[in-house]
């Protein structure tokens, strides 16, 4: 009993020593200027914005693994979603675009959800020859749904396709967007947790891999959508521009008062703003999120992570629950790649890759600690903050080492490699916290 | 009542429920006994709702529950254990039991965001239960041990304590007994039995244990192959030449035990079981 | 009607190349299948560890090209290959000493082994950039075609013409032979066996005698066999370049777990599905239907090729639907 | 006295935290059925895995005919001719029958084609199911592949955990009067029981578990007869 | 003074094996103008790398806003894909008074950009060569081809003015597929392009990524012989790796008439890289324009110098090739005017597009040949 006790009162202390050691790196990243750091706020408070958005997409993720053990791979098709909350609802609208075929398009999809539901009906309640129905079902709708959607799609395309040729945004105020962005990723994972969620594991995994894939591939290929790989940019944004703060004599001033010139100090007041505002919305999401775990709910989902079987028998509805918390992270997760995409100014589906977008918030939530909601959100700090700084630590760790070596075709050549140092330093690191917190800086208790 | 109606279940083409139809009537305690891979699990899966039957009915108090998920069927009042048991092994023992009554306040997220008092109460109670439960099942020392860590007996009783967390009508016990100490199976056997007069719970009990069988069960049905081969009071059975042959076996040791049940069974009425207080408090030097 | 041509140019553009293609990724799933199935986790690592194996094949034909050894037709890469894999299985077994049985020590979740993995990627990734660069690199000598399109014209007189590379069928044959040695391995030898037991259940094989870590070790050493010969043979057919090794991982991916995890059948069938779905499913019936006396405007295409990835995804998941732990009905832990 | 064949000797230890382990003392000669009964919880099984050497003891000797095995792996008692069947896991589940016991012979050499047979006649409905998967047999037929590995073994010391759970009658009578014939080969038996009553009965020595200490020790008649015994833990 | 110069490429990531090439660019223009100590009186030329990934516009954002804050850069080359280089711009660039000049972003979107007069790009624009080769392709007598793209803004803004103006010139498309960079085979594609047939297949990818790799699986399947080839497509590994499997092929990249290529290449290979890779005299130019406009300005001042960029971008004035930039500097420092040519015929238009010269090159005898210029 003692020996428990004691335990949990280490891991008590876990969570303030990680965030003090976070904030450590901050500030010499933001004060000191070495080899290792670089001395800028700027680039400290730029380092940190997406790393609070990468914590909010943790705490997603999270919840879906943490809590249910749900193994979502398919993060970057849900933040993609998210991503086209901004997109669709902050951007201007593109003139002519919805006359183009607006409506249509509207149709089609309606056409094409009605064929599905349709479709599942037809399996539900013919009893026989359903396959057959269902088939039918499914053709009529699709050859239904590409009449009305390819006319709509070439012209919306062909509506000044250089700079627009997408069906625009509603210009409403951005911040606004963002829990639509959180719809469409809800909506989805609605629909990906019907079907998928029978799914077990590494299953489970690989189909919402799949799903993530085929999520991405239509925000690539669907231009009228949101430009596909031509990119989408300038979305608005919820706070200041630079150049406007730098223009203003008030704030010159109150720079100057600081004794720092406009650029940086516009550069470092937005960033402020911009972490206020994700600091917001990441300590919301924490409350939330802690007050469910520390609930009958938590622990009705704890049991359902345990043992499915039992749960069930237990009177626990283990598919509802998963649908239930698959639908929230994934919500979580839409909404940081609304807000991601708010800080980028910038939606770029050709992008969005597995490496990045789901892997490293998976090393993210496993080497803070999954199950822990601020294990997750301190090892998405963390994480960014050495994937970031591993671009100028790993060469700087080459040059170190080849420093010895006498001049000569094999120094050079390791020279030449060495931006590829940091996927060593970043494998090097992850390593070493795996070793010596082999269930995350901040286990679950 | 639970009428099972002609239940076949086959895996591949092995017949693994043959055709059974049983009737386990309200306020029995009914046995279920037969050779190892007679098919008891199996139908008590069918019945649970854990796999979906070939064909047959399963039919609770005249309403169809044939392929209800388990979770309903839980809400409908039927409960079951687990022949290898099924505990929650993260969670610690308490958290096992507290988890189990339905409709909790707090099992809604925005319940669990927004009426914090109630749910303050409701986990009060909830905790003062599983307590009661452990005391009973001798394993209150445990009450804070990750499930996961308990010795396989500990993991039966777990199972068998899931059970009278709440209100059930109707609790299939899958050899609740195996591996649990003979003394403490015979206060389990009292509870159950004070269960079935108390509070009206329909049990249906697989065991291997011919003592435990003939003292709390009447009827016991024998199943072989997945076909019902007989079915009678618990000393008839006992003596039927067919079960002999298919499971009791002509053992010296079980004879004796089938003997001494068989007696007890005549001897006494099910209601007068001796020693329910001195039995429960032998365990008292154990505990702690 | 001209059945003959279709039928060329079915197995000229669909056949052939997903074959090729399909065999490539049986060979990488079925070493992820193997360490799923016995070391319980998934293997990121694996596309990476074939494109280490691969650069050190390359390093070593370099150097017997330079000897002037050569296979006469066949690709001098094939006397390298088990230096090759010696080689990298002793990296191999170094990353198991030194990071993964750590987490088997102490029973990790294999979500931990997972992430280990992840990070030994990293590693891996960058450790093959420093050693051989990042550059598109062709290694394969010797014959290129075992009949090129103009040969099979000449031949048959077709319009259509087939052609079969070496790689091609250097890549089909030593798959089956793979596959057929593995298969026998582990369901008769006594060694396959304790690997199985081990993958069953790891304490009970130990009540039984079997030396753990041997059998961990022998686990590594064949996936690492068929990781570095599926990469060299990957990279015969098309070409080297470290970024394509770890693009390859997602397809090898799927096609264990469409096949069944765990499950060396499974991961073979796996990846031709994967393969071939993604080649037939974006083919335009075009030219086919024509020879078959359907003349159409249209391509006759369901999906544009952009959607390849996805559908071969949209074919994995229909059937993990019906089949929710694969076609052969692989291990979930 | 001779030294008996195994002695495991003030075993304390436990899985990291509290000892489970207070001083346990256990020894079976050559021959002998010794059978370990005691409240769930009590340490039992504890006690198996201790002398199999899968639990770090911190204190305590175990010496298998005449040899100090303390330090040594659990593939190397194997290898001394220990056998155990765990309590729970202890079959391999994608695995047939068949291959389960022949992972049973893992370590011998000769031919076991004998000894399959002999474990078939034990248990003939298993010898119904050995090319069906291990996972997909009834609980008491799982119990019955799990002995029937160790038995191929051909152990000098065979270690049973609850051999009998979930076995029904018949098949409990078979594989006690079996015991009772592979201890007349001189093989040595150890075994927990809560069928405890039926086991004592063959049991040459009889060890009362509580609390991770012996409370009695006795032969298996003496328990059984010691009515404070019967009442506490044997079941009346 | 010593001024640092940021150099902002993706050399990890999908990119990752044409970074090293553009990196080299830039950095050789730089040593030749730090050596010759003749910019703003005797400035020495400090360049500083930053990764820039190409897929991940956080990360370059991050790794551009450390070249800013904390080196203090005076200008970029970079950014290398248009995503990120259109984030970089936006939220590090712009902000801060930085120029970026890309070698390489040819997106349509950095077009419209409200860049302030921040941003360049030395590369052409898209939508003039789609016209040029749609030409050539007619000239040769060929009336209908497949089009394939890289699945990125580049590809796709290429494949698109291709087909346009190759449509609207009587030709006929049979279809445009994309393929994706880096994807373990390309077998899909090729089939799909050999089914819809044509006489040639036009491939805007790159030589070292996914565009040869269709370009493989068409020759060893048979599906075309004859290739159209962009300015991504043309270099001389195409050549070496292909040998005369591409004798009917032809292609054009934008380049200067006459010496200022082989000028570039050679001085490449005397620096010890290969100056045919893709972007990489682009980069050399983006490099030099740069410092040329800081002497033009007598200012090392982003803010300031800015504005002279396409002074000493465009006509009138003396025609520099590359290595002639210490002689530039002098001419600028005289005060008399300069038109930079270099690598490749470098003409800026507004806002930051380039209108270059296209160099026509075929593909005889297994090499790399220039026919004329267009
Ligand atoms: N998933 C399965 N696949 C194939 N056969 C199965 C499966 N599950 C059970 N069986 C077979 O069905 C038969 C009945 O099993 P069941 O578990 O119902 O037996 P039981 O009567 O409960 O036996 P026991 O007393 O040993 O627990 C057994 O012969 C078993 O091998
Ligand atoms: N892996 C473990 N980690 C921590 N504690 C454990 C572990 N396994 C068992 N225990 C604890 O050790 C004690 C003894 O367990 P053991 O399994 O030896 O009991 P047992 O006598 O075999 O009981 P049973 O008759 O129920 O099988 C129990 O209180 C249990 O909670
Ligand atoms: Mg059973
Ligand atoms: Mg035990």
């Amino acid at each position: 009993m003692s020996n428990t006790r004691q335990a949990d009162a280490s891991s008590r202390w876990r969570a303030p020593v990680v965030l003090f050691l976070i904030v450590i790196l901050f500030v010499l990243e933001g004060t000191t200027r070495n080899a290792l750091f670089s001395g800028s706020w700027n680039s400290a408070l730029a380092i940190l914005n997406m790393g609070l958005i990468s914590a909010v997409m943790a705490l997603g993720v999270n919840m879906q693994w943490g809590y249910a053990g749900l193994f979502n791979a398919g993060i970057v098709g849900f933040l993609a979603l998210g991503a086209l909350g901004p997109a669709l609802v902050a951007t201007a609208p593109v003139p002519g675009a919805w006359a183009a075929g607006g409506p249509r398009i509207l149709a089609a999809l309606i056409v094409g959800l009605g064929t599905l539901a349709l479709a599942v009906q037809a399996w539900r309640r013919v009893p026989r020859l359903r396959g057959l129905a269902v088939t039918l079902v499914l053709v009529l709708g699709f050859f239904a749904y590409r009449w009305l959607f390819d006319p709509a799609v070439a012209a919306i395309e062909a509506n000044n396709a250089a700079s627009a040729g997408n069906i625009g945004g509603l210009g409403w105020p951005v911040l606004l967007s963002w829990p639509v962005g959180a719809l469409f990723a809800a909506a989805a994972a609605w629909g990906v947790g019907k079907v998928a969620l029978g799914l077990r594991s590494d299953y489970l995994a690989i189909a919402t891999l799949g799903i993530g894939e085929i999520i991405v591939a239509v925000m690539r290929n669907e231009e009228w959508l949101s430009r596909g790989v031509k990119n989408m940019s300038g979305i608005p944004r919820p706070v200041p521009y630079e150049l406007d703060l730098q223009a203003d004599p008030g704030f010159v001033a109150w720079a100057a008062s600081w004794g720092t010139d406009p650029a940086t100090a516009s550069g470092i007041w937005v960033k402020l703003l911009y972490a206020g505002l994700f600091g917001a919305v990441l300590l919301a999401l924490i409350l939330l999120a802690e007050l469910a775990l520390k609930s009958p709910w938590g622990r009705m989902m704890r049991a359902i992570r345990d043992n499915e079987t039992a749960a069930s028998a237990m009177g626990k509805n283990v598919t509802g629950r998963h649908l239930q918390i698959f639908v929230i992270g994934s919500a979580v997760i839409g909404l940081g790649g609304a807000m991601m995409v708010t800080l980028d100014g910038l939606l770029s589906p050709g992008s969005f890759n597995p490496l990045r977008y789901t892997f490293l918030i998976w090393v993210m939530v496993i080497v803070g600690g999954s199950g822990n909601n601020w294990g997750a959100v301190l090892g998405a700090v963390l994480i960014w903050f050495l994937w970031i700084k591993a671009e100028v630590w790993g060469p700087a760790f080459m040059h170190l080492v080849t420093v010895a070596l006498p001049e000569g075709a094999l120094r050079s050549h390791l020279i030449d490699g060495a931006p590829h140092m940091r996927f060593i330093a970043m494998g090097v690191v992850l390593l070493l916290v795996l070793r010596f917190a082999p269930r995350g800086l901040v286990p679950e208790k | 009542m639970i009428q099972v109606h002609d239940l076949h279940r086959h895996f591949g083409g092995f017949r693994a429920v043959d055709g059974a139809s049983v009737t386990i009537e309200t306020g029995s305690i009914t046995g279920l006994i037969g050779p190892n891979g007679a098919g008891k699990s199996t139908l008590f899966n069918v019945i649970a709702g854990v796999l979906k039957p070939t064909s047959g009915r399963v039919v609770m108090d005249g309403e169809d529950i044939t392929g209800l998920a388990p979770h309903q069927l839980f809400h409908k009042g039927l409960l079951r254990t687990f022949q290898l048991a099924h505990e929650f092994s993260s969670m610690t023992v308490r958290e096992n039991l507290m988890m189990v009554p339905g409709a909790q306040t707090g099992e809604t997220l925005v319940n669990a965001w927004l009426k914090r008092g109630r749910i303050r109460e409701e986990e009060r109670a909830l905790r003062k239960k599983a307590d009661e439960v452990l005391e009973f099942l001798t394993i209150s020392h445990v009450a804070d041990e990750k499930a996961g860590n308990l010795s396989g007996g500990q993991k039966k009783l777990l199972e068998l304590g899931r059970t009278m967390m709440v209100d059930a009508k109707i609790v299939f016990l899958d050899e609740v007994g195996a591996g649990v100490n003979r003394t403490l199976l015979g206060t389990i056997g009292d509870a159950i039995v004070r269960l079935n007069k108390e509070r009206g719970y329909t049990f249906c009990v697989i065991e291997h244990d011919m003592d435990f069988i003939g003292r709390l069960c009447d009827p016991v049905i024998v199943m072989a192959a997945g076909k019902v081969l007989a079915q009678g009071s618990a000393s008839s059975i006992m003596q039927n030449e067919a079960v002999i042959e298919a499971y009791l076996g002509t053992g010296l040791k079980n004879k004796v035990a089938a003997e001494e049940a068989v007696e007890r069974v005549t001897g006494e009425s099910h209601g007068a079981q001796p020693g329910l207080g001195d039995e429960a408090g032998a365990f008292d030097g154990e505990k702690g | 009607m001209d059945i003959l041509n279709a039928l060329v140019a079915l197995l000229n553009f669909v056949v052939i190349p997903a074959a090729a293609y399909g065999a490539q990724l049986a060979l990488g799933a079925l070493g992820v299948t193997l360490i799923y199935g016995i070391l319980r986790f998934s293997n990121f690592a694996h596309g990476d560890t074939m494109a280490l194996g691969t650069a050190f094949v390359i390093l070593v034909t370099w150097g017997l090209q330079a000897l002037g050894v050569s296979l006469g037709p066949l690709p001098t890469a094939l006397l390298a290959l088990p230096v090759g894999i010696a080689l990298t299985s002793l990296v191999v077994l170094g990353t198991d000493r030194g990071i993964y049985r750590f987490y088997r020590r102490k029973k990790s979740e294999p979500i931990i082994l997972v992430m280990a993995s992840v990070g030994v990627m990293f590693i891996m990734n960058g450790v093959t950039r420093l050693v051989i660069g990042v550059d598109e690199i062709r290694f394969d000598d010797g014959a290129r075609f075992l009949f090129s399109v103009q040969q099979f014209k000449a031949w048959s007189g077709l319009t259509e013409g087939l052609s079969l590379r070496v790689s091609q069928a250097l890549t089909l044959v030593i798959t089956a032979l793979a596959c057929w040695a593995l298969f026998r391995f582990l369901a008769r030898s006594k060694a396959g066996k304790a690997m199985r037991a081990y993958a069953d259940n790891e304490d009970l094989a130990l009540l039984s005698g079997i030396e753990p870590e041997r059998v961990v070790r022998l686990t590594w050493i064949i996936a690492t066999a068929l990781a570095v010969t599926a990469g060299t043979l990957y990279g015969l057919d098309k070409s080297f370049k470290a970024f394509n090794y770890f693009q390859i991982l997602l397809p090898i991916f799927a096609a264990s777990i469409v096949g069944g995890l765990g499950n060396p059948l499974g991961a073979v069938a796996g990846g031709f599905i994967v393969a071939f779905s993604e080649v037939a499913v974006t083919y335009p019936w075009k030219k086919v239907a024509g020879y078959l006396g359907y003349q159409s405007d249209g391509l006759l295409q369901l999906l544009s090729t952009e959607y390849k990835f996805a559908v071969s995804f949209v074919i994995l998941i229909v059937v993990l639907l019906f089949r929710p732990t694969g076609l052969f009905r692989g291990k979930s832990y | 006295m001779a030294q008996p064949y195994l002695s495991a000797t003030d075993m304390r230890g436990g899985y990291g935290k509290a000892d489970i382990l207070n001083g346990c003392t256990l020894t079976v000669d050559k021959g002998q059925i010794a059978v370990i009964v005691g409240p769930n919880g009590a340490g039992k099984s504890t006690a198996m895995k201790a002398v199999f050497g899968m639990l770090n003891l911190r204190d305590g000797a175990v010496t298998l005919g005449g040899e100090d095995i303390t330090g040594l792996s659990p593939q190397e008692r194997v290898r001394k001719g220990m056998g155990f069947v765990p309590q729970t896991h202890n079959i391999f589940p994608t695995m047939t029958v068949e291959e389960n016991l022949q992972m049973g012979a893992y370590i011998r050499e000769d031919d076991y084609r004998d000894t399959i047979a002999q474990v078939y006649e034990l248990f003939p409905a298993v010898a119904d199911k050995r090319r069906q998967n291990a996972g997909e047999l009834s609980g008491g037929q799982r119990q019955q592949v799990a002995v029937g590995r160790a038995l191929m073994t051909r152990p000098s010391l065979l270690m049973l955990d609850e051999p009998t759970a979930g076995v029904s009658p018949i098949v409990m009578d078979e594989l006690f009067d079996r015991i009772i014939e592979v201890a007349r080969t001189g093989i040595s038996i150890l075994m927990v029981e809560q069928n405890a009553r039926q086991a004592l009965e063959i049991a040459d020595i009889g060890y009362v578990l509580v609390q991770g200490a012996n409370r009695y020790t006795d032969s298996g008649k003496a328990l059984m007869a010691d009515p404070e015994v019967r009442r506490t833990f044997l079941g009346g | 003074e010593e001024i640092k110069l940021g150099i902002s490429v993706g050399l990890t990531g999908p990119l990752e094996s044409i970074a090293p090439g553009i990196q080299k660019g830039a950095e050789l223009a730089m040593k030749q103008v730090g050596e010759s100590g003749k910019l703003l009186g005797g400035a020495t030329i400090a360049p500083v790398v930053a990764d820039s990934t190409c897929v991940d516009a956080a990360a370059a954002v991050a790794a551009v806003e450390r070249l800013v804050t904390a080196d203090k850069v005076k200008g970029i080359v970079g950014g290398m894909c248009s995503g990120e280089t259109i984030a970089s711009l936006e939220k590090v660039g712009v902000p801060n008074g930085v120029v970026m000049i890309s070698p390489s972003a040819t997106s349509p979107a950095l077009s419209t950009i409200d860049d302030k007069g921040f941003f360049f790009r030395t590369s052409p624009s898209d939508a003039r060569q789609g016209e040029v080769m749609a030409d050539s392709v007619l000239e040769k007598g060929i009336k209908s081809v497949a089009v394939t793209y890289t699945n990125n803004d580049y590809g796709k803004g290429l494949a698109d003015s291709f087909a346009t103006a190759y449509k609207a010139k009587g030709g006929t498309v049979t279809m445009v597929a994309a393929h994706d960079d880096g994807k373990a085979d390309y077998s899909a594609e090729v089939a799909a392009l050999a089914a819809a047939g044509g006489d040639a297949l036009v491939v805007a990818g790159y030589a070292d990524q996914g565009g040869s790799g269709v370009i493989q699986g068409a020759l060893d399947t048979g599906a075309f012989e004859t290739f159209v080839l962009p300015d991504g497509m043309v270099n001389e590994k195409l050549a070496e790796k292909f040998g005369t499997q591409l004798d009917t092929s032809f292609g054009q990249n934008p380049s200067a008439e006459g010496e200022g290529h082989d000028k570039f290449v050679a001085l490449a290979k005397e620096a010890g890289f290969d100056g045919t890779s893709a972007y990489s005299g682009e980069s050399y130019d983006a490099a030099a324009l740069i410092m040329l406009a800081m002497e033009a300005a007598k200012t090392s001042d982003p803010k300031v110098w800015k504005d002279k960029v396409m002074d000493v971008a465009n006509a009138p004035g003396e025609k520099i090739y590359p290595g002639d930039l210490p002689k530039a500097l002098e001419l600028l420092a005289a005060g008399k005017d300069i038109d930079y040519v270099g690598a490749t015929a470098v003409e800026l238009l507004e806002p930051g597009e380039s209108a270059g010269v296209y160099r026509m090159v075929d593909f005889k005898g297994g090499k790399l040949n220039v026919v004329g210029y267009r």
